[in-house]
């Protein structure tokens, strides 16, 4: 590594800067479909499994949207018999737990999968094969928790899935309370594809640390690995309490043991801290991805660099941080002392802070720019202003007497999904747009890709914007129906309109990636002129990522390249 | 060996470009997330602690596993000094210390699953007996299994040295090993605090 | 270190770690051990099994080397272009404003500003406590008033009494206000025009006690039914006065007026800098 | 040219304008009589909640607009144009300064909107309980509501009876809740704050209403497959119509010998197992008390408007009501349910 030969010299292009690098092109050996098979199954490749994370996001996302389509008919008219209140009740507790931890768990680790070792010059992961492992654990959990619909009460019983609510409060969880194995289920499921999350999470931590290529320092990575790395660490400080509290679980079901068993001795309200020690840092886990997708795409598209490179790594790790001081902001409502209650208070609103600077940054990045609306930054656009709004209910939440009146109803349903949907999904939805191009070669189709951002969008407004409105008016969550005369019905209805808006709209999705990938327009190596690493090599990349090992001299190598009057190392240097 | 040349920077060739061992990292971070569950589990002892409904109390059937304690976290020297001596090429005291580890660790679950089995049998104290019994079994169990783990891995580097398939390279990944197993002996000291103490 | 994946490039093959089916047989037998626990004992038996065999299995990929292949490297070229080959720069006029002072001060000034401040406007409130009640606990527990429990309705005996918890959490809410005003002050200071005294004594108080005295009875209706605000105004107008002396009577700095607002902003930028290194260069020519 | 912006824009311009008609329906349509809305508050703690919340959305709003309207200033003044002249735009890195702004004017608000929650925390929590005050003590269980007058000797179940206060001279109602199995939450918006049940961790609420009237509102904790159905109604009398309350409600159980029959079926069929009507052999408490079932406007816990015709219907097959709640079908033939509902129908 030591030597540093120039065994490409630039060659010098008419009307653009320039730069070389080797690659090979894809190998183009006819395959047999079980050869194919085989080799999926069997890969250790980060960008095959960083595929298969987003496949199977992709699958569950169509899954807990089919439940969610559900629930909405179910409520759009009071007294409705659409769903069975037990029905109901299975739906919306998978809904919530596949969402989390089979769509946003696997769908954000996909993209780190995929892109961190290319974001830093590496040829794989840390560790290969615990990627593999890692991969595969979470996905037969994932299938374990929805064979509890075939197997509730063991082979031989009714099949019943979990319906104790995603955050499963004790003591309905206790034996009494929920008979048979769905409770059961439920935890198991979730403690093995923690093991997977577990290892990804170490992996991508060891991967940033010690895999970056020559030059990369750590305030030279790109934003995203550096997000990616602080979600790694929050992962493994917050799925190992949900863990522990799991396998508590689990002995007072199985062994007899009194955690949560109120009768003797136990407490309730332990569950409830411990579910959200983990639950709340979860949210963060959850939404720093789709800061790190802003972070790449909205630079590229407003063609300028990030505004403020160290106040955003400052604030994403300050995030990271107080946001394991915030989780008795969801238990404003079981009777702490006021002094906890001010407290809580204090560190959630203190969370606004470095959410603040973040936005305030993204804002600053664009302004003076060219900003192109091309699908990705479209999804990123929408993505900051619906952040903005979900960040403000938040801010009314965390007034601890307000949400004695919000919490546990629709208001709340409507701020979460504003952050799960308005903000996680929806850049998701841009990173896919994004470099779904470096994954396969080919653009996604911008007209389809059109229609689906304005439905979703306007579905998404429809649904969650209108959602507020029968929180305040006092509807509860979790409720199977409700009386006709408290008037919440019109409201509902149109939520649930909005709700099969979305629905539409990610099927336009699904059907783009599906045209896309047979016959999308041949993307090239780096379609949206782009400035981090993955863009120096062939799309898809070849197996081995970089034929040359990649030395790079500030935080944007492309821009250093394709302006050499103006490279970034003279300036941060 | 070739390099792209991405604008390369004057400097950045003036210095080697060292990064740390990856296993090391990868075992900071699985200690982490280890240390998260324990806290779990120690945080649920204390808030438990006096909250049993019935008998037995900690006082009436605990005793001090002083013994115990002391062969567990005198591993800890005794692993410490079989990595000096793998460093130095010295593989028959390495062999020595290590072996000696094991054996340290052996004596602790004896002693362990020994206190259970008084427990159980004479006592009367079971996971569903009392609160205390269910705090007690899943911490100590816990603790028990990580110590079941590290001497499984622990055996594992006993046998292919005693093959003669450890040699000096591979004192880096050894080194990781121990480390997980001194994690191991410092959260013993957590667990005894909390619940030969603390709890007592 | 990272031996398998980064050695070896220079030739036609590199090194990847090789395709292994363990760790998903692993992953298999994992999930089954548990699944066993809802189903079947005879499942966790078979799910032990196969995460043994899996573990073993891939103990044998990685040790005593790991296993890998070499994957063949086909060299070419890639072009690393952009169709915006120029970059605009931010063009800063050499008149713009030359006529303005040209130093300010620095932005730790504003937070020494703000301590001093915190500080000086202290008597005059201890001064309104003593002639109108006659305690110098009173604008203490007014401002601490807050964080008291079980302060409803509090009669004047009752403010004008000592609290400890009063005067704690007064010391802070009054601590923490003075510091980031100064910092604020100090951040935006090279931004704006001079006139520290001017903008902090007089100014900015004046519009504080303006928007405190429209808010002050959602924020803390006691201290509102209680307040003077004439006095109030006095203690602001005492921090700001100080404030902005303290901050007056720094060393100043050059960076100043006779630069657009962008770059009074500390914006940076490479065309920028180039300018300001040059100033720089220039000011130490001319001492 | 702005017509060419106007086509350009037409899918935002769809996008507000659906929203505008739907914010149109909702408004047009407005809250009912019944809705529990916060916006509507008529006890202390929830108008003060209420004042706080219009506090808060001021300051939410207003920086809503700031920095959306930033936001709609970028996309329209920065986005990328057809007379681009195809050059990068500068490039800026940052600024100490314009971060140090942007961070420290955030804390400020931050200050103040938590000094304001703060003080309100404890005005509401802490609030000292004044000697008049009426003790209920709320029992919640699956999937009904148990209330206890221990100063009254009255037991009901879900419908609360409390007295109107006044500032003058409150007589607030200070409410005990417990639960009998699982997590369950206090939740009538217009009177306070939700407070949650939880067993083995008992919790206090403050209510002193200021009108009279029927005030509802429903558990807000998922407690198992009728969560939905375990409506709350609290009636506000005024003194008078509380005394008259209380003291009907004081009395045992009517023992009416024209309805024997039913009252044999009662007690044979295992219903007194589970329910209680004072002054008989049924002291069942794991149903509701019912002594004066008749007294109460509705049944199953507010889901059924109390007359015989549903009363016989409930009893036959709660399932169809409710499905998933704890009380059985007795399968009772065609007369042992008449003669049962007659029974009942005397508790007044």
């Amino acid at each position: 590594m030591a030597d540093s030969t120039f065994p490409n010299p630039a060659v010098p292009i008419a009307g653009g800067a320039h730069g070389a690098l080797d690659v090979t092109p894809p190998d183009v050996r006819k395959h047999s479909v079980l050869e194919i098979l085989h080799s999926w199954i069997t890969t250790v490749d980060h960008k095959k499994l960083g595929i298969l994370y987003m496949l199977y996001g992709i699958f569950f996302l169509l899954v807990a949207g089919a439940e969610a389509i559900a629930i909405r008919i179910q409520l759009a008219v009071p007294n409705n018999h659409f769903l069975s209140p037990q029905v109901y009740n299975r739906f919306f507790t998978m809904h919530g737990t596949t969402m989390v931890f089979l769509v946003g768990m696997t769908m954000i680790f996909g993209f780190a999968n995929y892109l961190v070792p290319l974001m830093i010059g590496a040829r794989d992961m840390a560790f290969p094969r615990l990627n593999a492992f890692s991969f595969w654990v979470t996905a037969f959990g994932g299938l374990l928790l929805y064979y509890s619909f075939l197997g509730g009460s063991g082979l031989y019983g009714v099949g019943n899935a979990p319906d104790v609510g995603w955050f499963a409060y004790a003591p309905l969880t206790a034996r009494a309370f929920s008979p048979g194995h769905a409770t059961d289920y439920w935890a198991i499921a979730l403690i093995v594809s923690g093991f997977g999350t577990v290892g990804t999470a170490i992996n991508v931590v060891a991967t940033a640390l010690c895999m970056r290529c020559k030059g990369m320092t750590l305030m030279r990575m790109p934003l995203f690995v550096w997000l990616f790395v602080v979600v790694s660490g929050l992962t493994l400080v917050t799925i190992t309490p949900l863990t522990a509290a799991q396998i508590m679980l689990l002995v007072d079901r199985y062994l007899g043991g009194h955690f949560f068993d109120t009768q003797a001795g136990g407490s309730a309200v332990a569950w409830m801290h411990f579910f959200w020690i983990f639950g709340h840092p979860e949210v963060y886990v959850l939404v720093l991805p789709a800061f790190a997708i802003a972070n790449e795409v909205i630079p590229v598209f407003s063609r300028k660099a990030i505004f403020g490179y160290a106040a955003m790594v400052a604030a994403s790790v300050g995030i990271a941080f107080v946001s394991l001081g915030v989780w008795a902001h969801h238990m404003f409502t079981v009777g702490m002392t006021s002094a906890s209650n001010a407290f809580f208070t204090l560190s959630t609103m203190l969370v606004g802070i470095p959410t603040g600077i973040k936005i305030f940054n993204w804002l600053a990045t664009m302004w003076g720019g060219r900003i192109r609306f091309a699908t990705p930054m479209l999804f990123l656009t929408a993505f900051v202003f619906q952040f903005l709004l979900s960040g403000l209910t938040g801010i009314m939440l965390a007034v601890a007497p307000w949400n004695w009146q919000l919490h546990n109803s629709y208001f709340v349903i409507a701020h979460f999904h504003y952050v799960l949907v308005g903000a996680i999904v929806t850049a998701i939805f841009g990173g896919i747009y994004y470099w779904f191009p470096k994954a396969t070669g080919r653009m996604l189709n911008e007209r389809l890709g059109k229609w689906h951002f304005w439905l979703f969008t306007i579905g998404f407004h429809i649904t969650f914007d209108v959602m507020h409105i029968p929180g305040l008016l006092g509807m509860p969550r979790s409720i199977y129906t409700y009386e006709a005369d408290r008037g919440w019905g019109t409201l509902n209805m149109i939520v649930s309109i909005g709700g099969v808006i979305q629905g539409i709209a990610v099927l336009i999705f699904a059907y783009n990636m599906i045209v896309s990938l047979r016959s999308g327009e041949k993307a090239g190596n780096d379609p949206w002129d782009a400035w981090t690493l993955e863009w120096a090599t062939s799309s898809p990349p070849p197996d081995y990522n970089f034929a040359t090992d990649p030395v790079v001299s500030s935080r944007r190598p492309l821009w250093d390249l394709k302006h050499p009057e103006d490279p970034d190392w003279k300036y941060e240097a | 060996m070739s390099a792209i040349p991405l604008t390369p920077h004057v400097s950045d060739h003036q210095h080697p470009w060292h990064l740390p061992y990856r296993g090391r990292i990868g075992m900071y971070c699985l200690i982490l997330g280890e240390s998260a569950i324990f806290i779990i589990f120690v945080l649920a002892y204390v808030f438990y602690i006096g909250k049993s409904l019935t008998g037995p109390t900690p006082q009436q059937v605990l005793e001090v596993p002083i013994f115990n304690s002391i062969c567990l976290l005198s591993s800890s020297v005794t692993i410490w000094l079989a990595e000096r001596n793998l460093e130095h090429r010295k593989m028959k005291p390495f062999a020595l210390w290590w072996a000696l580890t094991i054996v340290l660790g052996l004596i602790f679950l004896v002693g362990t699953g020994m206190e259970w089995h008084t427990l159980i049998y004479e006592k009367g104290l079971t996971v569903s007996t009392n609160l205390f019994g269910t705090t007690f079994y899943s911490l100590v169990g816990l603790h028990a299994s990580h110590v079941i783990f590290g001497l499984i891995g622990l055996s594992l580097v006993l046998i292919f040295t005693l093959t003669g398939h450890v040699k000096e390279e591979h004192a880096e990944r050894i080194q990781v090993l121990a480390l997980y197993w001194h994690f191991v002996d410092a959260i013993w000291i957590v667990v005894f605090t909390v619940v030969y103490i603390i709890g007592r | 270190m990272n031996e398998e994946q980064h050695s070896g490039s220079h030739s036609e093959t590199i090194h990847l770690p090789a395709p292994t089916a363990w760790p998903i047989i692993m992953a298999f037998g994992v999930m089954l051990a548990f699944a066993g626990m809802v189903t079947n004992f005879g499942i966790s038996l078979l799910g032990i099994v196969l995460a043994l065999s899996g573990a073993i299995g891939w103990f044998r990929q990685v040790l005593p080397h790991e296993a890998h292949e070499d994957i063949p490297v086909v060299v070419e070229n890639i072009i690393i272009t952009t169709t915006r080959p120029e970059v605009a720069r931010i063009i800063v006029p050499e008149d713009d404003r030359a006529h303005l002072p040209v130093e300010t001060y620095p932005v730790l000034s504003g937070i020494k500003g703000g301590i001093a401040g915190g500080i000086a406007m202290i008597p005059p409130a201890i001064l309104y406590g003593l002639i109108a009640q006659h305690s110098i606990w009173y604008p203490v527990n007014l401002l601490g008033g807050a964080g008291v429990a079980n302060w409803r309705n509090p009669s004047t005996a009752d403010i004008a009494a000592f609290h400890w918890q009063g005067v704690l959490v007064a010391i802070v809410i009054h601590a923490i206000t003075c510091l980031l005003v100064g910092l604020l002050y100090g951040a935006m200071l090279p931004m704006l025009p001079r006139r520290p005294i001017l903008l902090g004594g007089i100014l900015a108080p004046v519009l504080w006690t303006g928007l405190l005295h429209s808010t002050m009875g959602v924020v803390n209706p006691e201290l509102d039914q209680h307040i003077a605000w004439g006095w109030f105004l006095i203690s602001q107008v005492t921090f700001g006065l100080v404030a902005g002396w303290v901050v007056a009577h720094q060393s100043r700095i050059r960076t100043a007026q006779s630069l657009p607002f962008i770059m009074r902003m500390g914006i940076e930028t490479p065309g920028l800098v180039r300018e300001r290194e040059s100033a720089t260069e220039n000011e130490d020519e001319s001492r | 040219m702005p017509w060419q912006w106007l086509w350009k824009t037409r899918n935002a311009i769809f996008a507000a304008a659906l929203l505008a008609f739907c914010c149109g329906i909702v408004f047009a349509q407005g809250p009912q009589a019944a809705t529990p809305s916060i916006f509507t508050p008529a006890s202390t703690p929830a108008t003060e909640i209420n004042n706080l919340s219009y506090f808060v959305l001021e300051i939410t709003g207003g920086i809503f607009l700031v920095v959306g309207g930033l936001l709609v200033y970028v996309i329209i003044r920065y986005r990328a144009r057809d007379t681009d002249d195809n050059r990068e735009p500068a490039q800026i890195y940052g600024s100490n300064q314009v971060e140090l702004a942007w961070t420290v004017i955030p804390v400020l608000i931050v200050v103040v909107l938590f000094l304001t929650t703060a003080r309100m925390i404890f005005a509401i929590q802490d609030a000292p309980k004044p000697k008049a005050a009426l003790d209920v003590t709320t029992v919640a269980h699956q999937f009904w509501w148990e209330y206890r007058y221990p100063a009254l000797g009255v037991v009901a179940a879900n419908e609360l009876h409390v007295p109107l206060s006044n500032t003058q001279d409150p007589k607030p109602t200070y409410m005990k809740l417990l639960s009998a199995d699982v997590d369950h939450s206090y939740w009538v918006p217009q009177l306070s704050g939700k407070v949650d049940l939880i067993p083995n961790h008992p919790n206090e609420l403050w209510i002193d209403p200021m009108r009279a009237g029927l005030y509802v509102g429903q558990c807000a904790q998922f407690c198992g497959a009728q969560h939905a159905k375990m409506l709350l109604r609290v009636y506000v009398d005024t003194p008078d119509q509380f005394a008259a309350w209380v003291k009907n409600q004081q009395q045992d159980g009517v023992q009416d010998p024209s309805v024997a029959a039913g009252r044999r079926v009662f007690e044979t069929q295992a219903c007194m197992n589970c329910h209680a009507v004072r002054g008989t052999a049924a002291t069942g408490r794991f149903g509701p008390d019912l002594t004066h079932l008749m007294s109460r406007d509705t049944l199953a816990s507010g889901i059924l408007h109390n007359n015989k015709e549903n009363l016989r219907q409930w009893i036959k097959n709660p399932d169809s009501f409710k499905p998933g709640s704890l009380m059985p079908a007795m399968q009772l033939s065609d007369d042992q349910l008449d003669q049962l509902t007659a029974y009942l129908s005397t508790l007044k």
